[in-house]
């Protein structure tokens, strides 16, 4: 489902690359977890999986596409089938949270009951159908986490990334986030979870886990 | 409820995100609004000068002289052929004694010198008024310098050059000035709806990072500029219009033209200032968007 | 290292925000640089047709006609006398001959009418020009008229009357669309400025949120905006200064105006720019701070 | 140090208040933590402590100062006496990490050698005196929390509310920040943190405790 080859990136103007000769695989449907330190290079390498940013050289690889090779029409296509909970949250402030988990289905046609449907019953499942009305820009930490779990969710896409989902949760509303994301993994889905949290890992059992570190790659023991 | 079914196409998202920046739609408007009213005010200047200018040089009259071998009744007869003919307005026979009346009238205070005279010198003559707006030059003056009747065409062809050279130079340095204008407003345009993309480059990158095609992006805020550009035209129309029935005094310029008629919207300009403001609104709204979606890669 | 100990005034803080935005400021200059281009050609032009107009009002030729009785050589040395009042330039002696001969001239094809005279019917007279730009009106025709050997004054004033009671209208016309225009101007640039603020509301509210004071906030962006506002005035100014450079062709128009003499910047216009400019940039500064820190405490 | 007198606050548009009938003291150099669920109200309630907002009823009192009113001109002063750490970081993107630590200092007319010296020996103290160049748009999620940490603790302020000071931080990384704030109350200052991780409580071992829930303060037991 993933692959990276030998990706490498540096940021201009910094010293050390924050990817240094990353290379691994994600099967189908595995739950893989990216752990590491603050700074240890794991949101650049989600980023790089959904074609927010490019390796400075080696491959990545999501389903079929070569990310480097992409044209600029296909890359919308990739996105819809990859969900991802972005670390920062990127809700629309001005938007009601119903329309920023909408946004997702609406990109891709998306409209009319179903829509309506799949939207509340996502937002049921975070808890969150109450707020449905309320602007993102008034939520506090965690709703706003739980919206960006939501929006990434309601698509059901094949490949999901979460980029520290629980960071602004506590440990009930985290361990119902892990939850559904393990009921994601369990209906087909592919998942990897950042985190710099060991409490998770330890949550979701046998999962794999990537351990990430000033942008090396050290595999789980 | 309804609403969330719906299928929010381009158009009803512009209008949202119209409604939901209030103030920033404001600032569009009204910075569109007084850059077209800019434009309209010279277009409207420029069009309502040259048609008054046009007539001046054109609508004018000829003095047709008659042999002296040409009786009054061959010459009022000549004088009703001629009324006839497509270009021409009026045609009015005029004696030499009437013509001699006139001159004395017009000499006003030293007409006495005229009293000393043996006998009349002026000839009969035809005074033919052209249609405005037609240039009498090229037809109408040849095809009656060769009637047989006619000694001369006396036209006021030399203080006529003279005024459409002035007029042509000013031509010129109006299209210049047009010109650089209607670039200065397309530019302003553009930078306003510029500046007002900018400012949402959040929700544009959310869009993109949540598998939005360009086009889903661009599309609503090309046509929001478009709205905008169009409402704005609008009100620069009316602010014009009502400015000038405000400014439009019944005051007489030299020349005979009219204050009135200089002061009057031409139907061309809603037609114009639309177009310009469509133009910079799409080209804004293109340029600016552009610019979000190119940086939000390279971040 | 040095830098960061230095205390980072105001002026330090601009100019270091217009580099971090160099998209924004180029926006923003090149917007202000247009509005103000635009005001600088109207006032160009009305301020260079108002010194024509006056020229063509005010240096004007006298007829002083004298009584019959005062002879050619008294005539003469009146004209002498004239010439050393202030406010004339010329004064020339023209005997009833000479004048006779210029008025058959003047007849051109018709002077054949003038050979029945009996006498000539023309009196003696004295032509006085007036130095440019000074109206005799009040102050040299009533001087004329007391002297015992001048029968009456003639000015072309009824010409004159026509054309000044047009440009009296004009002038009211030019101020009503300057006055608008001005309004117009101070619009868009300040509606530019408060967008460029608003766009950096969150640097705004962060700096707020840690405890500086209202000034500290404002004052560097009120400079910024002043800053671009002289820079876009300067730049305006040179821009008409060329364009009126490549458009001041030697040409003539009517009533003896050149246009070069049209098309010339006027000194006070850079000053009147830069003024405008500074004015839109502190309100616009003003006005986008003020409203970012109010939404900033109801969020 | 703060005292808060039945306050309630009631947001538009929302059925139930953030905050009802709140009432407590800290006392001058106490340790608190102000714990609750996603949504409970530890946001709104540090926000009226540094007069972001206002309650709909009740009285807010931070040192002498009664915060309903406050005079425009006094709030920046009494907010230079406050260090805040943001949920949301609220880092200057633009500029670098230095400039974004020493805004705290020049907004009350700090300069020279004694501001970069504590600048960068704050730096130190959270590990990212080697990104002081970089700029904050370009740290990675719990780079820009320490940058958080660092403004917030530069102007050694007499009261310190930290909301959320680890949520985007690894096990070290967090517990160096803890201990950061803990060195600081032990100097003399007022510390108040917002958390929902139960982790932190226990680190901090005899701290009191405030546990709000949906807006309703229940006292430690
Ligand atoms: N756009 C950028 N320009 C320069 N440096 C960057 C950029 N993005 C990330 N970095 C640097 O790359 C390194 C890795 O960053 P990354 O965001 O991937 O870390 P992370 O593992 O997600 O950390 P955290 O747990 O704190 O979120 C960091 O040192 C960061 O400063
Ligand atoms: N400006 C606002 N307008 C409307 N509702 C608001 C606003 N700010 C906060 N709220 C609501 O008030 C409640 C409390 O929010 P607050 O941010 O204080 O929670 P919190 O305890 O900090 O939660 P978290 O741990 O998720 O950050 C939430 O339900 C939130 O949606
Ligand atoms: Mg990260
Ligand atoms: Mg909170």
């Amino acid at each position: 489902m993933v692959r990276l080859h030998q990706v490498t990136k540096h940021f201009p103007g910094r010293a050390r690359p924050a990817l240094k000769d990353v290379s691994f695989r994600v099967a189908p449907r595995e739950f893989l977890f990216l752990n590491g330190p603050s700074g240890a290079g794991k949101t650049t390498l989600l980023r790089l999986l959904y074609g927010a940013d490019f390796p400075t050289s080696g491959t990545v690889t999501v389903g079929k596409a070569d990310l480097g090779r992409l044209s600029g029409r296909k890359l919308p296509r990739l996105r819809r089938r990859v969900g991802v909970i972005f670390q920062d949250f990127r809700l629309v402030p001005r938007r009601d949270v119903f329309e920023n988990v909408a946004l997702a289905l609406r990109v891709a046609g998306g409209r009319g009951k179903s829509l309506v449907e799949r939207v509340e019953k996502t937002l049921a499942m975070v808890e969150l159908l109450d707020k449905a009305d309320a602007r993102a820009d008034t939520l506090s930490g965690g709703e706003q986490q739980r919206v960006a779990v939501a929006r990434a969710l309601v698509g059901r896409p094949a490949l999901l990334l979460a980029d520290e989902p629980t960071g602004n949760l506590d440990p009930d509303n985290g361990r119902r986030v892990m939850q559904l994301l393990a009921d994601f993994h369990a209906r087909g889905a592919t998942v990897m979870v950042a985190t710099h949290d060991p409490g998770l890992l330890a949550q979701a059992g046998g999962a794999r886990v990537l351990h990430l570190r000033d942008g090396r790659l050290e595999e789980s023991p | 409820m309804s609403r969330r079914g719906a299928r929010q196409g381009a158009l009803y998202r512009a209008v949202r995100q119209m409604r939901e920046n209030p103030w920033l739609t404001s600032v569009a408007v009204s910075t569109l609004t007084v850059a077209l009213a800019i434009v309209g005010a010279y277009l409207t200047l420029v069009l309502n000068l040259d048609t008054a200018g046009r007539r001046l040089t054109t609508g004018a009259a000829l003095m047709v002289v008659l042999h002296d071998d040409v009786s009054p009744s061959d010459g009022a007869s000549l004088a009703r052929e001629i009324i006839h003919w497509p270009q021409v307005v009026r045609a009015r026979f005029v004696s030499r004694g009437e013509a001699l009346a006139r001159f004395r009238r017009q000499l006003g205070p030293h007409a006495g010198l005229l009293d000393g005279l043996g006998a009349n010198p002026l000839p009969n003559a035809v005074e033919v008024e052209l249609t405005p707006g037609i240039d009498g030059t090229e037809t109408v003056v040849p095809r009656l310098a060769k009637l047989v009747q006619v000694a001369e065409v006396v036209t006021s062809r030399p203080w006529l050059n003279r005024l459409e050279q002035a007029m042509t130079v000013m031509g010129r340095l109006a299209l210049a000035v047009g010109g650089l204008l209607f670039l200065g407003v397309v530019l302003l345009s553009t930078n306003t709806v510029r500046l007002a993309v900018y400012l949402r480059r959040d929700e544009l990158e959310i869009m993109d990072l949540v598998g939005a095609s360009t086009d889903y992006v661009r599309v609503p805020f090309v046509l929001e500029a478009l709205l905008q550009a169009l409402l704005a035209a609008g009100l620069a129309s009316l602010l014009l219009w009502a400015l000038l029935g405000l400014l439009g005094a019944p005051a007489e310029l030299p020349l005979g033209v009219r204050l009135s008629e200089i002061l009057r919207l031409p139907p061309q300009v809603p037609v114009v200032l639309a177009g310009v403001g469509a133009l910079a609104g799409v080209l804004g709204g293109m340029l600016g968007v552009g610019r979000v979606l190119r940086n939000q890669v390279r971040r």
